[in-house]
């Protein structure tokens, strides 16, 4: 009965996942995404959602399916071009799909700032810029800022390099990137890992993302990222 | 005051154990210092509870042995520990945002009162108080999924803590869900606080009359 | 000629202090405080500091020195008992410090926002206090929050455990605390480590505050901190 | 446009290697996709910069041979990069803490436009560019202690980047301190552009011809 966070398969790593969720989606280029959970989703049906990612997907697989299936109400996110932008830009220009551009650095700060329980804060990002345009303005200092809401979510899909039993997650490389912040930000988080290892093994001073905030881990050892 | 008081408060000992006992394995718990850093004590370590501490420790085992004490290895109380298998380090933003961010599961602490719409205060004596000292207390109160407070049902002199009003200032409005005193276990409700049990020999009457709020019992 | 944030000496490591700084000092308990950077500020003679820590100090050494030589204006600390506050107690009745009681987190987050750039931050904590009496309050999805603002400091003063000549740090058990947002808020960031090691010695994935955040680091074997 | 045009622009190559002959050791530097991202081959690795890369990396090195690529380390042009001894990973929220905070000496970032007040335009072409990439820009330029521009002189259409007013939505206000271009070099003061070195050959005129702001020139 001791604590237990790994998951069997894919129907229980994304069971109860709901239509109409705002979803984190971890990765940065084809680094520290968590296709095999996203492929797991596209298989469960949620539809109406929300995703906040860096990317808006390449090509036909990943998050370009999801949108292609009509299941992604609105895209949260910083570049929406990407190698192969192509069912991103076609329901885009149909109107078929909401987008929110965020700047990169804005973007984990909202997230952080869910994570760590903040309502709102103020950064000097954006100022003068259309992104600025209705926001609340306030001087610090002398600094003009804008105020910018916390990104609270109902599910986050990481990936790590190293899980325990406790959910203790290490990233590899240029991997961490979004995973870190988008595990503290979500009602669920759930988590794709290369490799398993046995309670202990993790040096306390090197886990990167604590068990806390860990719900649900898979084991998928896929292997290295495609090179291009 | 009821003549005949049969009954036994609970010990400080048993009141840690009745907490421990209703904390299920797999929740993420902070210990406030005094009565609430007892209830590890009473968390076997084959039952998985995980308890935090406010200075970047997630996973806190049992004090050490004198002789295999850790310097370096200290908890919110400033008292020597040890990390359990699992256990990580975090810095003081990360280990706060696992507080303010609702990440805990549970938070006990003790309090100078509570009251029966869930205010605690557990920070100052008064609104003057020259140097009050207030940690984590409030980040905690307002921060984690659940609080429960544990503290003696009265004050050496004879004051009931469970308050309609809190006199003190604020620790949080609104926190307190569960209350652990010496002669009851209490649930904050809507309509107030609502009575789990009873120290045995004490009967409902005599409660009452020791506690300034009034309370409810489920039947 | 390459990057070398050592210094020689403890002049040196503290040269340029200017009276009126706001100091942040690292450590929690006994555990990572730069005691012997401490004692060289008492030595250096800035004065009409601001001082920001979690504990006003004990004893006659250290902080509680540096009170005692009303050398500190303002203290900006959560919990202002300690084992022995008697310096801090008595100037504190004689009306001859300042005192700004933060709750933990909240000053944790300050200093962090000021590391990241942030002029401030709505939270949930404090609410319906007395800390929170003359706040500006919002409300974020039906919750009450108030404004806190980031807190820059001129000067931070950090203790690690491993240090490199970039200024990469690594910390000991509890010795982590607040020690790697300070390093992150201060125009001035002044580091004693127990141990000095090679440039690469340390893994890329085990760093937990990278040298941008350093500027100076003298090596203070000094040992354990004392046990109580 | 005058007749006589006997100057050869400076080519991309070399005004990346007039960039970063301007670095000093030791700085923090982050540099924008294009252009920018050639300064550093033209640091040595024994002149030690430390380049940042959005993606949570700080002490980026060289591309590694393709058969040594490792595809877990890219910067945040996506390319493969390595990482220099001394070099560490942090998160997103750590990694633009680094950018937001002010702790970089130095961004460096190609441009639409570059108004003579500082102002910056990089990321869209119209308000109502249908689906505009802003990623890390705007946080790089309103958070590097400094904002360097390096662009072509002019559009191929031939209008001039260096402008009175920017046309295109800003990346962010009075943010450029310095411009490189094909033609010269310049800083931004506030009186305006002030020629810090024309290329070979080139007369003030000509260069003025061919810049929509008003250019100083120092005695």
């Amino acid at each position: 009965m001791a604590i237990n966070k790994f998951v069997r398969d894919m129907a229980e790593a994304l069971a109860g996942v709901k239509d109409g969720s705002i979803v984190l989606l971890g990765g940065f280029g084809a680094v520290g995404q968590p296709n095999q959970l996203l492929d797991g989703l596209i298989e469960h049906g949620a539809k109406d959602l929300t995703v906040a990612v860096n990317n808006a997907g390449s090509g036909r697989v990943g998050l370009a399916r999801l949108m292609e299936l009509k299941r992604v109400r609105k895209l949260i996110c910083t570049f929406p071009r990407s190698r192969d932008p192509v069912v991103f830009e076609t329901l885009y220009k149909a109107g078929e799909i909401e987008l929110e551009i965020v700047p990169q650095g804005t973007l984990a700060q909202r997230i952080q700032a869910a994570g760590y329980g903040m309502g709102a804060f103020y950064t000097a990002t954006s100022v003068g810029t259309p992104i600025a345009r209705g926001k609340e303005h306030r001087e610090f200092d002398g600094r003009e800022m804008v105020l910018e809401y916390a990104l609270k979510a109902d599910l986050a899909l990481i990936e790590a390099w190293q899980a325990d039993r406790w959910g203790n997650l290490t990233y590899k490389d240029a991997g961490r990137n979004f995973n870190p912040i988008m595990a503290q930000a979500a009602e669920l988080t759930v988590v794709q890992t290369q490799h398993v290892v046995e309670l202990g093994d993790l040096n306390p001073e090197h886990v990167i993302t604590p068990g806390i905030f860990v719900d649900r881990v898979l084991h998928v050892p896929y292997g290295d990222p495609p090179i291009f | 005051m009821d003549a005949a008081t049969e009954f036994k408060p609970w010990s400080r000992d048993t009141m840690a154990s009745l907490v421990a006992d209703d904390i299920p394995e797999g929740w993420y718990v902070n210990l406030g210092i005094g009565i609430p850093t007892m209830v590890a004590n009473h968390v076997p370590l084959d039952r998985e509870v995980i308890f935090h501490s406010e200075n970047g420790i997630l996973g806190m085992g049992p004090a050490p042995p004198e002789a295999e004490i850790n310097p370096w290895l200290i908890n919110a109380g400033k008292q020597y520990i040890t990390l359990r298998k699992g256990g990580s380090y975090v810095h003081h933003a990360d280990s706060f945002g696992m507080i303010r961010g609702g990440h805990l599961d549970l938070c006990c602490l003790g309090a100078f009162e509570v009251a029966d719409n869930g205010d605690i205060a557990n920070w100052a004596t008064s609104e003057n108080d020259t140097a009050p000292a207030v940690g984590g207390a409030m980040d905690l109160a307002a921060g984690a999924k659940r609080l429960w407070v544990i503290m003696e049902h009265m004050t050496k002199d004879g004051r009931s803590k469970m308050v309609k009003k809190c006199d003190y200032p604020l620790t949080a409005p609104r926190a307190v869900k569960r209350v652990y005193t010496n002669f009851g276990i209490f649930d904050v409700t809507p309509r107030g606080f609502e009575v789990r049990s009873i120290v045995p020999g004490m009967s409902r009457e005599t409660l009452q009359a020791r506690t300034d709020a009034p309370l409810y019992f489920a039947e």
